[in-house]
């Protein structure tokens, strides 16, 4: 029987090891595995080389990661969000590698290495700071990048059900990063809101075939991100 | 003269967008545009984390935390609504499907090349976001912006100082001062301006030619 | 009001021009948008280049597209299908220009297009007769290939149900080439088995955003295709 | 000697299918694998028009038009399906997330080298389908085939003559005579053989050199 559900997140983490790249869903905290990240954080690992969109706020989640020395790399489109205390500090005092990428690139190229496409051309950014160092062509008269696939170790995602072979349902907006993140790692571990039987969910509203996903840890967010589905 | 407010700039905007276009809303004065669009007017407003269809802000008591727009701002859906992932929402931003994308600007050049994302090359940590995929992949970019600086520097330029977000993306630029096409081969082309202003005044606060529109 | 129903063919297809290229989704007859082929036929449009899976079968449907002298040049990644008469005789009579394609570089190729890629590098068809005449790169150490966008004109695709907005919905396996080849055409056409009320799609059973779609028209395929979903 | 039977070749691999394993089957006696795992052992079978969870073919009268696989065949759904178009579909092909596919062959060479197309250059009309893509993507290739054409000459070959649908993608074979496993720097390793049938009269059947597991 394939049963991809862990109770614990010393076995939802197992393995990882210092200087992995690891991929974090989310956008905002919508989508965001929270849970994960605390439980990545206690692990104690080193080097890491992380992509998301931001780079955290406050000094909670993404922000403590890198605030306890976790982190030596991150790629990111947006690493001011609202409170970026940490990335600046630690930005500052040269303790932190900085790869800005924007946004839709970075989504495409973590989706060009779940779909085994080492390098694709991009209008995005040419012409601009973020094209020095990179490849360009002129097609049909016009100018594009070469861009090239993130490919990760570990990718850490967030949805709101799970079934034990894996599949995931995302809710609302919260899919963003995460589908394309889950397809794109050689582990991906998954914190689920709520797990199901096999069979309960749609096959069209799977978000996530089970196919991606390693490992899935279920996870209450708490009271106010438990509102049901109309 | 009466300078426009962020809201009549944002009106203005909201008026010259047609139905059924699907519009994408930068951060800051852009996100007003869709207050502006009466509700008898279907237009379709997208946001870069994959919500196609977004509504207005929602009521006290019905907010949804999973609905938030580019700006991480809680949101309501309309009726036909739909939601796709970052990798789809971007193909689609990308792909030339977005009719029109509305962003903030540090400086517009009069080939339409726009600069919003950094200050300069050494810049610490800029922070990019999509505005580079929205200004190369969107049908249409329009950018609201003050005129000028806070210390009165002109940001319509002959050339942008800023490093670039995209190249001669910029199609129309509404300021607090007045509404201004960038046309192909020709530059900035006044459409109208605030009540009270004079071209020759408008010009002064400009750092590049303004043709009258005919 | 956005309302993107029509009631005739005659408006469905207009202005489809000779010489253009067109999308034809499905994959054998499921996900076909048969009645739109129908009417292709009836349009007596020329010169088309056509991108499909398959070279139709039998007498009707894209065959007898081919059969009518409507096609100039067939993209497809298996033009030998069951019974592929039509095919195989225009081609042999060197009356149709055929491009093979592996289906998922044809797969792939439609995405880029819809996606505002120009040109992407795949291992598929590195090192064999496909791979002629195209640019290759060894990257880490693997062959790949260069392989551009498939942009068209048109796109003739096939749902389950669709609302004025031009929302789709798919239905089993029927989601195949279509969702992909809706967003990479200039105009889009969608045959439709069920025409619901704005709102009454579910936020994630939508598999094609009316974005990306231009005109919908409502068709009966027949009792042995009305089965309603479980 | 008694060679395998199509269905026998077909068992063969399914006995060596692991449980968990997501696997791609191609047309004709690959097909036929599914139908020998057993149904206490899960195995995803997934098929490039989109299918992730193929079960076996309906019982008549409760057939779905809607649910064929790539050979164009009514399928049911195991619990725990679900659908994607198909880009995302070749994607999770070419990716790499196909533990395993199964493909019939005309020839493999001895560096796994698979020729299963095109019968040659000047073939009219060869049809690829996703062959390609599989023997590409896959992070297994099974060839099942006889072991020999029906006028006797080997399919299994030192260089493929025929043109090539992917390059040192085969790992393994099931022919009608044996298994043999193609192994990176040593080629053809026979794993077992038919019932009856001695290492020689397999190797005079081979047209490049047989090697014998430890």
């Amino acid at each position: 029987m394939i049963n991809k559900i862990v109770r614990t997140m010393a076995e939802a983490l197992d393995g990882i090891k210092d200087g992995s790249t690891v991929l974090i869903g989310g956008f905002g905290s919508v989508g965001q595995p929270d849970a994960l990240i605390e439980a990545l954080i206690e692990t104690g690992v080193k080097d890491l080389t992380i992509a998301l969109n931001n780079a955290g706020s406050g000094r909670v989640g993404v922000a403590k990661l890198m605030d306890n020395g976790c982190v030596r790399k991150i790629i990111c489109s947006f690493p001011r969000s609202s409170d970026p205390v940490v990335f600046e500090t630690l930005y500052r005092e040269g303790k932190l590698e900085l790869e800005i990428t924007p946004q839709g690139t970075l989504a495409e190229r973590i989706r060009a290495a779940a779909a085994g496409i080492p390098a694709f051309f991009t209008a995005t950014g040419a012409g601009t700071l973020l094209a020095r160092g990179k490849e360009s062509r002129m097609i049909d008269g016009r100018e594009y990048i070469l861009e090239t696939a993130l490919k990760a170790d570990v990718a850490l995602v967030e949805a709101w059900q799970a079934d034990r072979w894996g599949n995931l349902v995302y809710r609302g907006s919260g899919a963003n990063f995460n589908p394309t993140m889950a397809a794109a790692a050689t582990l991906t571990v998954a914190q689920v809101q709520h797990i199901v039987e096999l069979g309960d969910l749609h096959p069209h509203m799977v978000g996530t075939p089970g196919v991606y996903v390693n490992r899935v840890i279920q996870v209450d967010r708490g009271p106010e991100w438990t509102k049901e589905e109309a | 003269m009466t300078p426009f407010t962020r809201d009549q700039m944002a009106h203005r905007a909201a008026d010259d967008i047609p139905e059924g276009w699907c519009v994408n809303l930068g951060i800051g004065i852009p996100t007003l545009v869709a207050n502006h669009v009466p509700s008898t007017r279907e237009v379709v407003f997208q946001s870069e984390n994959g919500v196609i269809g977004m509504g207005p802000a929602p009521a006290k008591g019905t907010e949804d935390l999973w609905n938030i727009n580019a700006g991480k701002q809680l949101i309501t859906l309309v009726k036909g609504a739909s939601f796709v992932g970052h990798a789809d929402s971007f193909a689609m931003i990308r792909g030339g499907h977005i009719d029109l994308c509305v962003l903030g600007g540090f400086e517009v050049a009069e080939n339409g090349d726009l600069a919003n994302w950094a200050t300069g090359e050494n810049d610490t940590a800029p922070a990019v976001g999509g505005a580079m995929d929205l200004a190369a992949g969107a049908k249409r970019l329009w950018v609201i912006m003050d005129h000028t600086t806070k210390d009165g520097r002109p940001k319509l330029l002959e050339k942008c100082v800023y490093p670039l977000t995209g190249l001669k993306c910029v199609t129309r630029i509404y300021t607090n001062l007045a509404t201004i096409d960038v046309v192909d081969g020709k530059g900035f082309v006044v459409r109208d301006m605030a009540p009270g202003l004079s071209f020759d005044e408008l010009q002064a606060k400009t750092a590049a030619k303004l043709h009258q529109a005919h």
